[in-house]
């Protein structure tokens, strides 16, 4: 790494302002210009989005919650130290970040942010969702968020306390379903088809049907 | 952005799951894939670091950061880093916008827009894959071995400072969100020592700092504005708390 | 707004002043004249106050006004007070919308949009004229007849609320700038008992309050990022204060 | 005017969102529909117009300076009153506004903004020039006004203190220029050519050439 004390910012950076204002056109210039320059290689981009198309995704987190839902021992552990704990499942890989895991219970919901940009625990999720990433979520659901997740169909009790979890370091949080009374007895497969993403991030709970 | 007025309803038209679908919506459009990859292969180069090019995409000047999309935001910031980084001159980048546009016109770029679609190479260069993957955090991480004791505990009251977090740079970059600043919490976890944006985003290195889980409640941050009663939970590093008064 | 980062130099291309011309640039377009004189009429109305018009202008949806010119701001809040207020419908905004958009697609617009120049008409109702200039500040003002003694002495250490300035009202209306929020200053002069904005501009009447005009050193605003020592002088309305700890 | 508690304020409104985005089309669909219903007149949108063009602009605020400079009472008036100093001279009008006047010396020098809006002493200065509704000037003058007036030409001494009104009421803020040695002997109507609008804002110092 060289050393960036040197390196001079500038107090605004404007250059992207000389794109082209259609984004297809904007990206294909850039893409000429890293290619000829050697600095990235078609094939790496090829990967990097058949990583992301193809290879990781909300499944991940499911196979995570799954488990703990079957596996009493497992989620002790998820909700002490989930980074070690999901690096014990072959089928998710080793995980850099410090992923936290938040249980929901009958009288807490979470539900998780990121006002600053849009952090999230990808390898567990994938790629967020649009409305994950918009001004709108990210500016209302700290201030109301029953207001937020009633947009979602998610009506909580007022009983029940809501816990916003604002990514703001490179902590990862990852909400904890409750597991319903229906999924008693269906196995670790077909329970995953029923953790979905907006489940793991805190807009919907869990539904059998 | 957090807590801030004048925004509508959320758009949930085309994210609504059906059913029980366990898919993210992955890219709506190739050049969206695009963007994010080049973000990925560049920070992987190691050149600059992750909490460069989050102040990279945070210091956007105001009405482009606002009317950016998620991918737009990402492009124009990596396009700035180039720059900004000497690995492109702003004559050369000049030059391939001109380019673009010309072949655009006279109907060359049609083709090339429509992409094959990426089928994946499992062959690519083993340090390119290991460099992303560690960009990805499937490595690295940003806890740091370090001698430094936690100054708070669990359960104690702290406040959060106010007004300039970052003492090296005016208008620094910083991970203390407007929201939470000058606002009373209680110490939820200790998370360890963790690289230290605020320096860390402007080359002076990673300085890592104690990080904690601060919760707050809704009422002390947004006053009577908060919907009813709910906590709030941030992750803050030592130097934005201080003991409550 | 104020002390915000992110902002490059002026642009002064097109109003640096020749010489000693003594003139404004008045307007730069006729469509400019146009929703000035709009705004103007219609506030003359007496419907609604200038503080309503301010809340409407300060409340558009932050991507709009960042990128709105300051006529557009302007035209854009006079469309939302005028559906709020109910003096026209959406289905008439739609309608006609879609009319001029027509005349416009079928050249019928063009004549018109080549307006006679003003030529400006000194026999128009008196009414209309001094209600406008009414608003203009010619008459009316601010400032009211009150048994309310000020609260704060001239040179007496203050410091400014911090959090919801507008107690009423979810995010309402304000006149105290953020930066200026939670801050330090000293008193530099009364200035009499003046309607309350935060109050009249959300319909619940003018309530006026004691205005002071605070003196705040740049520092204390601003901490680091100010750049040398300077002051800053606000006007305050008595609610905005309290006693310095 | 009406119970104005009985209006419902939306959380935001978005009204304007439906017109055109060609601004000259939006402003026609407005006037259009501003005529239909009889709120307000052709006459009038020309009177309000011609009023700004021709006959309120910064040779108001000049002529109020200039009489300062002559008249050492007037000066003290203007400087402690300046609402009912200026009503003293026939040829400007009635002021509604609390209009301040702040004067600048050998050690003090005055500039006026409004970071909330634009607010600006209409009745003497006109319709304020693009740079003073800026984001640019409006966000930078309060943080660093040395740097913003070297924009403008203007460099002070570090000895000279700025200061730097935020126009945030109803008061409106008027710079009292010093008067420079060239421009002694000059009568008033001579003097007036010197008092630009610029001068008066405070982002500019009187050049007598």
């Amino acid at each position: 790494m060289k050393n960036q004390k040197e390196i001079e910012y500038p107090d605004v950076a404007l250059n992207h302002r000389s794109l082209p204002s259609d984004p297809e056109l904007r990206v294909r210039a850039i893409e000429t210009l890293l290619l000829e320059k050697k600095l990235i290689k078609t094939e790496s981009i090829d990967a990097i989005i058949d990583l992301y198309e193809n290879k990781i995704g909300p499944i991940n987190g499911a196979k995570v919650i799954a488990r703990a839902w079957i596996d009493k021992k497992f989620k002790e552990r998820l909700l002490s130290d989930a980074r070690s704990a999901i690096q014990e499942l072959p089928y998710i890989g080793k995980q850099g970040y410090n992923i936290i895991a938040v249980e929901n219970t009958k009288t807490v919901h979470n539900v998780v942010v990121c006002t600053l940009c849009s952090c999230y625990p990808w390898s567990l999720l994938g790629i967020p969702p649009s409305w994950y990433k918009s001004d709108q979520y990210r500016a209302r659901v700290v201030r109301e968020p029953r207001k937020v997740l009633s947009e979602f169909g998610l009506k909580l009790s007022e009983k029940i306390e809501i816990r916003v979890w604002d990514s703001t370091s490179e902590l990862r949080y990852l909400v904890v379903p409750e597991k319903p009374k229906e999924a008693d007895g269906l196995v670790e497969k077909e329970l995953v088809k029923y953790i979905t993403r907006d489940v793991m991030i805190g807009t919907a709970l869990v539904k059998v049907s | 952005m957090g807590g801030r007025f004048g925004y509508g309803p959320l758009n949930l038209d085309n994210v609504k799951l059906k059913g029980h679908e366990n898919k993210s919506n992955v890219f709506d459009k190739p050049w969206h894939a695009k963007v994010w990859a080049f973000a990925h292969l560049t920070g992987a180069l190691g050149i600059w670091n992750l909490d460069v090019s989050r102040r990279f995409r945070e210091s956007l000047p105001i009405n482009d950061y606002v009317n950016f999309s998620y991918y737009e935001k990402w492009l124009a910031a990596l396009t700035n880093i180039l720059v900004c980084y000497k690995l492109v001159t702003e004559a050369e980048l000049n030059k391939v916008v001109e380019e673009t546009i010309n072949k655009q016109r006279s109907g060359l770029g049609t083709d090339e827009a429509k992409n094959k679609k990426c089928t994946g190479n499992p062959n690519w260069d083993a340090p390119d894959r290991i460099a992303v993957m560690k960009t990805l955090g499937w490595g690295g991480g940003s806890v740091r071995e370090s001698e430094l004791k936690p100054k708070f505990l669990n359960g104690e009251k702290v406040e959060t400072i106010f007004g300039n977090p970052n003492p090296d740079v005016k208008g620094g970059h910083t991970r203390l969100p407007g929201y939470a600043m000058g606002r009373e919490g209680i110490i939820y976890a200790y998370r360890g020592v963790h690289v230290f944006p605020d320096k860390n985003a402007h080359g002076f290195g990673e300085e890592p700092q104690p990080l904690y889980t601060v919760e707050f409640s809704s009422r002390d941050l947004f006053g009577k504005d908060a919907e009813a009663y709910h906590k709030v939970f941030l992750d803050c590093w030592e130097p934005y708390l201080r003991r409550s008064r």
